[in-house]
């Protein structure tokens, strides 16, 4: 089988020491510039959106310079998951949040008209953009990359039941 | 504008032309990215910074690697002809169906950038958003202040489409987790 | 015609990569290929969009829908481009990736069951079961 | 056709880097290797931040360079992930 199927049965990954060290340079650049468009999206071009794509896409480029079992391994499950779930989390929470005073889904103003915090409608809309949309996207980024790195294991090349019992013990770990 | 945009225009048609005409799977994945870039130029002069940047990073980026990373996990069929052989009643169809566009639709769009289109002109659409953005919401950027705040519900469930379609990626591969 | 040309440059460029994604979904061998297919065809929708929101006035171009900080409700002669359109756009992106992925799950399962990327012979290995 | 203003020649500036992007392409068709098509992307994507900067000062639209600032440091990365792959089939695995 090879290494064909997943990367649990070999890894072809190949150290290069060009990509390590333009990685290394460039990754922290990338992952500022992320950060920098998410949190700056509300008065230049730019967003949640764009900026949470290109943090996904740091993760991307330390995994191919450094394998993609290391990263994954490095990065751990319950960190994507909680990205995703969290996300979704904030942005439900904000928009119930805005029921609960009173008000329709993600009326922001009422933050400043019954809460009192100035700015309210700014800061709501932040929570949403920093907090839901940009975590959302870059953990999707992630996933779908990881997903698709794994591959496929069909059932006539997955081992014998006691690894399958393993997998499961190193599940109920996490 | 139209200098640039005509040479942009052939250039772009090039690249699709070429990725849809290469057998090798590869070669024309890789024309795929440069035809992105192309047309994340194009959009850039369009005036649409934000579909601009989203296409340079998930068209050029990720559609890229993970096109990659199928055909590293599937198979790459090798070929010894570069071109694919025209498929002529497609070509009949496809044809029939952009003369129709062309000769039908086109004459009856307004002008690209004509300020007359209901798109623009209409005062309860762009006009109304453009006026009250940094009032409602205290935000400069408009596209963020309609995708957060005016139309937050539509976000909301374009955000769990994205979630959902995270999961059904894990379940099409029947994985719990990502190893 | 080719004043018609030069006016709707953006939506003639639309129909043909429309024509091009089309072809490549109909005639393709490779499932690989139709995807991209398919990404072609999304991205001729974009540029659709995209086109509607832009606005010029005497051949010079507006600016990028960034309105100035003033409450002054000036907003009558700012020429910038309709953000709607836009944000459409910018949420289809995304959920055009997220579609990508799920099919190309499918090809990487297909590929698990069957062994082939080929329509054809997926088609007969099918009719032999 | 000279042109007379500043901006506009900067505009030319851009279509004539365009006219050389669909000459690049030449090599990302014939190219008869993968690392030929593979250069030819990577010079093209290093064409696209040209042009992008070049239209920012020809449109008078700062902002531009914002969205060539991605494709300077997303360039790489498709470079790397071609790159991977082709060294070793599955190599970015």
């Amino acid at each position: 089988m090879g290494g064909r199927y997943g990367g649990e049965h070999g890894d072809t990954y190949t150290e290069s020491q060009v990509i390590l060290t333009a990685v290394k340079i460039i990754a922290p650049f990338t992952l500022t510039y992320g950060m920098f468009m998410t949190l700056h999206g509300a008065d230049t071009p730019g967003g949640s959106f764009q900026g949470g794509a290109i943090i996904g896409v740091t993760v991307l480029m330390l995994a191919f310079a450094f394998g993609i079992e290391p990263t994954r391994q490095w990065l751990k499950n319950s960190v994507i998951v909680s990205m995703v779930g969290g996300g979704v989390a904030i942005f439900i929470g904000v928009g119930l949040a805005t029921i609960a005073l009173g008000g329709s889904f993600l009326e922001y103003r009422l933050f400043f008209t019954v809460l009192g915090i100035p700015d309210g409608t700014k800061w709501g809309m932040e929570a949403i953009e920093v907090g839901g949309i940009a975590l959302i996207v870059a953990g999707v980024v992630i996933t779908l990359f990881f997903a698709t790195a794994a591959g496929f294991t069909p059932a006539r090349y997955r081992s014998t039941p006691e690894v399958e019992t393993a997998d499961d013990e190193v599940l109920s770990d996490d | 504008m139209s200098l640039v945009g005509y040479t942009l225009a052939i250039f772009v048609i090039v690249a699709a032309l070429a990725t849809a005409m290469f057998r090798d799977v590869l070669s024309a994945i890789i024309v795929f990215g440069a035809y992105s870039l192309g047309m994340a130029i194009l959009y850039t002069l369009l005036l649409a910074p934000d579909v601009a940047m989203t296409e340079a990073a998930i068209g050029a980026g990720v559609t890229t690697i993970l096109l990659l990373l199928t055909i590293a996990k599937t198979t790459r069929p090798t070929t010894d002809r570069l071109f694919e052989s025209i498929d002529v009643p497609a070509l009949f169809v496809v044809g029939a169906f952009v003369v129709v566009l062309g000769t039908q639709v086109l004459p009856e769009m307004y002008a690209v950038g004509d300020s007359e289109a209901p798109v623009w002109s209409n005062p309860e659409v762009t006009q109304a958003y453009l006026e009250q953005t940094y009032e409602d919401t205290g935000v400069q950027n408009a596209v963020t202040a309609v995708l957060a705040a005016y139309r937050g519900f539509d976000t909301f469930g374009e955000a769990v489409v994205v979630f959902a379609a995270g999961i059904a990626t894990l379940l099409v591969l029947k994985r719990e987790v990502f190893a | 015609m080719i004043e018609l040309l030069a006016t709707r440059y953006a939506y003639a460029l639309m129909f043909v990569l429309l024509g091009i994604g089309l072809y490549m979904v109909i005639a393709s061998e490779n499932l690989v290929k139709k995807l991209i297919g398919v990404n072609l065809f999304q991205t001729a929708i974009f540029l659709f969009f995209v086109a509607v929101a832009y606005v010029e006035v005497d051949g010079e171009p507006g600016g990028s829908p960034v309105v100035p900080a003033t409450t002054e409700p000036a907003a009558g002669d700012l020429i910038l481009a309709s953000p709607l359109p836009h944000v459409i756009v910018l949420t289809a992106i995304v959920v055009g990736i997220a579609l990508t992925a799920v099919g190309l799950a499918l090809i990487v399962r297909i590929h698990a069951e069957y062994g082939t990327l080929r329509e054809d012979t997926l088609r007969e290995v099918r009719a032999d079961e | 056709m000279i042109p007379l203003d500043i901006n506009e020649l900067f505009l030319v500036g851009a279509a004539i880097f365009v006219v050389l992007a669909i000459a690049m392409f030449y090599r990302a068709v014939a190219g008869p290797t993968t690392q030929d098509r593979l250069l030819a992307v990577n010079v093209l994507g290093t064409n696209t931040v040209v042009i992008l900067a070049l239209l920012a000062a020809g449109l008078d639209q700062p902002w531009f360079l914002d969205v060539a600032l991605i494709y300077a440091l997303l360039n790489f990365l498709m470079a790397i992930a071609i790159s991977k792959f082709t060294v070793e089939r599955g190599g970015v695995l």
